[in-house]
Formats: structure tokens, C-alpha cells, sequence
């Protein structure tokens, strides 16, 4: 029963910005172990967003994610934060990607650990929602004309939504 | 662009991302605070006559402001579209 | 844009129920590379419950997951079912643990794959809250004594709140 | 318990979890259906004099049921408690 507070108090949160693809559950699995929370968490709640080849009916080769270095990391800071005072959390990783991505890649990962189910669910999606709306990123996408020859950039203008 | 220092400290520092950064042609500029006081007053002075129809947001040393919200010489302001992350 | 249709336009969803334990981030490794949607999906909600060394102030030595077979599997379908009338979903993986387990062990795993992400939220939590209130499982704990000598069983008897 | 064929055809299989089964001592049963026209009927029975304070749900081959849902020769019913998995 002391045992319990024995533990460590403080939560921990991860976010990384990266060029580099990333694989979702690798990621996952070292962080979960690294985290050194075993027994403690109950849930993990996960997102992970992946580019589709399809957008607005059109087929897209590829895609340039654009950030703003520092407001970023900032921003998600802040959205991870929220979440915390919100809900009662043991753990966060974010993960995003950022520079040329190909179809199937992850974009984002989004994860949330805690002791109880309904926290891990409501923030995880909390998180994913404010960093879909405010964190700064544009997608640019490469997109095939109709001849499946002739290519072209534009800007991604809107989001789907989210609830 | 070079700038001295004492240049630098009385300026404003102003970045432009993604389809506004490719508007407007740039991706940073520096800009005399002289007669300045909001963010709006900086958006004002970069975009006269650039015919911006799109939506911007602005940010001041990497928050989230309002037209109104004031700067000053040495802050970091940024215009760009709204967010297509995630 | 006429490709879009070649597609398979079935939804494919697995259900294990299994006595061995699991590794819930090689599982989704596995399962997202062999449903081959490459492209398709856009979003992976998921969910892993895992068995906490702590419950209603006790620890938690060990615990035996009863479950009733057939009715379990057949619910667990019902439920799948359920969402995927409701939400536009691409495919679905659940695995639930039964028999004796340890701390730190994951009881259950839901993921949900869907071009956009908020079917992939609301199914994945909706499969969950589902599955805790009326698949047929039970949770035998055993649990150490005040004086962490002695070891009593109990079942539980009721599950957190999900909402 | 070894039955003929067309005793388990005019039987009920009957099955208890958990903290049920346990209270109970059993865990599987065949009943005749004589005079047993409801769920609610079969629980009856079977827990006649065993002072079951516990809420108990019921199912008819492997769904959800209520106390008037209706079984009949063939049928799988089960008793258990409110379920804890996930």
C-alpha cells in the first residue's frame, strides 16, 4: 500500500518532429517499455494518422509537410499540457512527421497511457484534435492529373473533421 | 540581407509559411518597428498592395495572436494559413 | 479516379480470443501489413488494456480471465458489427487474453482502421465500452494479503467507468 | 452424466460462470424442460433453496435474454454475473 507511493510522481511526455519515416507500433513498443511503468498503466489509448493515395478524389504521389520549427514543438507542448490538467495521465508520446512523405507513411502518432480507460480515450483524441486544428504544419500535396502524365502541387486547404 | 545588431534590436522579425510564404515570395524578413504597435499594423505593412485573399493567422514569438495584439522591436511574427497538419 | 472502385470494398475484422499472451504492438504490426490497404487508411484508432499490479487499493498478484466460449465470440462479432453500421470502417482487430495472467500482461486489444479519423475514435472507444459492459469475461484476482505473506482470490465486481 | 440421445433432446443445457459457478458448484447441467417455458422459469429451478443474492444475467444460446424470454427442448441457457473483462 506505501509501495504505491514509492513511484514516481511526475508524468513524463514525449514529442519528437522528424524528417525521417517512422514506424508506429516500433515506437510505441520501446517507448512503452523505456517508460519503465509497468503494473502502473491500465490504458493505452493511440491514433496514428497515415498519408492515403486518395485525396478529394484525386490520386496523390506524394507530399511535403511544412512546419514552423519552434512554434511547433511549442504549440504541442502546450496541447500536451492541457490534456494533463484536464485528465489524469502517466504518459504522452506525439510523434510528427514533417519534409517529403510517400503514401502509407505515418504522419502522426498520438499516444496516451494512464491507470484508467476513460482518460487515455478522452485525451488521446483531445490531443489529436487540437493538434489538427492549431499546431502549425501545411501539407502540400503532389497531386496526378487527369492524363495519369502531368503532376501538380497544391496546398491542402481544409481538414476533415473531427467529431 | 545583413543587419547590425543595433538594426536588428529595433526591428521586427517577420516569417511567412506555406501558401502565403509562396504569395508573397518570401519566407523572412526583418522590418523597422517604426509606427508599428500591432500585429495587425505588421500584417498591414507586408502585405499593402499584394492583394492577400486568403485567410491568415498571425503568431507573435511562436503564440497564437489577434489583430490587436501588440508588438515590439526584437518580437518574432508570423503569418501563415490556417493548418493542415495531422 | 475509376481505381478507387477496383478496390476490395469488403471490411475485413478478426477476433482472438487467446491463452497465450500477446504482444499488442507486433499484433498491429502484423495485421496492419497483411490486411493490404495500403494507401487506404488514413487513421488507426486503438486501444490496449493491460493488467495493473493495483486494484481498489490492493496489489494485484495475479489474475485468471474466465470467459464463456462461443457466447464470447459471438458477441464480440455483434459488436463489430454494430460499429461498422455505424461508421465507415475499412477493418478491425480484436484480441482479448483469457486464462492466467500476470501483471503488466495486456488483457485486450482494439483497433480500428478508417480513411478518416473520426470513424476510427468513436468505433474503436464504442467497440470498447461495448466489450467491457457485455462480452462475457470475468476477472478472478489474486490478491496479497496486508501481511504480503497470505494471498486471497476474489472476483471483481465491477469495472471502471467509460464514460 | 451420460444421457441418451432423445433424453438431450428434451433437455435444456444449462451453464454457470464465474462467482456463480462457484456459488452454485457447478458449472454445466441438463435439465428437463418439463414445465419450463421462460428463462426466468429455469432459473427458478435451478436455484431453488440456494439463497443466489448476486445479480444474474441470462442468455438462451449465446445471446443476451430476459426473465420472460422464452426456451424451449435443445436449448443452451446460461447464468452469470455482471461481466468484467476488457
Amino acid at each position: 500500500m506505501k509501495w504505491r507511493f514509492s513511484r514516481r510522481l511526475q508524468v513524463a511526455s514525449v514529442i519528437k518532429i522528424t524528417e525521417q519515416p517512422f514506424d508506429p507500433w516500433q515506437e510505441l513498443s520501446s517507448f512503452q517499455i523505456g517508460m519503465g511503468r509497468d503494473g502502473e498503466f491500465g490504458a493505452c489509448a493511440n491514433f496514428i494518422g497515415t498519408m492515403r493515395d486518395m485525396n478529394e478524389g484525386d490520386v496523390v504521389n506524394a507530399m511535403v509537410l511544412e512546419h514552423y520549427p519552434g512554434m511547433t514543438e511549442k504549440h504541442l507542448e502546450k496541447i500536451v499540457n492541457d490534456a494533463r490538467k484536464k485528465w489524469d495521465l502517466l504518459e504522452t508520446l506525439v510523434i510528427h512527421r514533417v519534409g517529403e512523405l510517400l503514401p502509407n507513411d505515418p504522419i502522426v502518432l498520438v499516444a496516451v497511457w494512464s491507470a484508467h480507460r476513460k482518460d487515455a480515450f478522452e485525451a488521446s483524441r483531445f490531443i489529436m484534435e487540437d493538434l489538427k486544428s492549431k499546431a502549425p504544419f501545411w501539407k502540400r500535396e503532389s497531386v496526378q492529373g487527369p492524363d495519369q502524365q502531368t503532376e501538380k502541387n497544391r496546398w491542402v486547404k481544409k481538414n476533415t473533421s473531427g467529431y | 540581407m545583413t543587419q547590425t545588431k543595433a538594426e536588428k534590436a529595433m526591428s521586427i522579425k517577420v516569417l511567412y509559411f506555406a501558401s502565403l510564404r509562396e504569395r508573397l515570395g518570401c519566407s523572412e524578413e526583418l522590418i523597422s518597428e517604426d509606427g508599428l504597435s500591432t500585429v495587425g499594423d505588421v500584417w498591414q505593412r507586408v502585405s499593402d498592395g499584394k492583394n492577400v485573399t486568403q485567410r491568415v493567422l498571425y503568431s507573435i514569438n511562436q503564440e497564437y495572436a489577434q489583430a490587436d495584439s501588440l508588438v515590439k522591436a526584437g518580437d518574432e511574427v508570423a503569418f501563415f494559413p490556417p493548418v493542415t497538419g495531422g
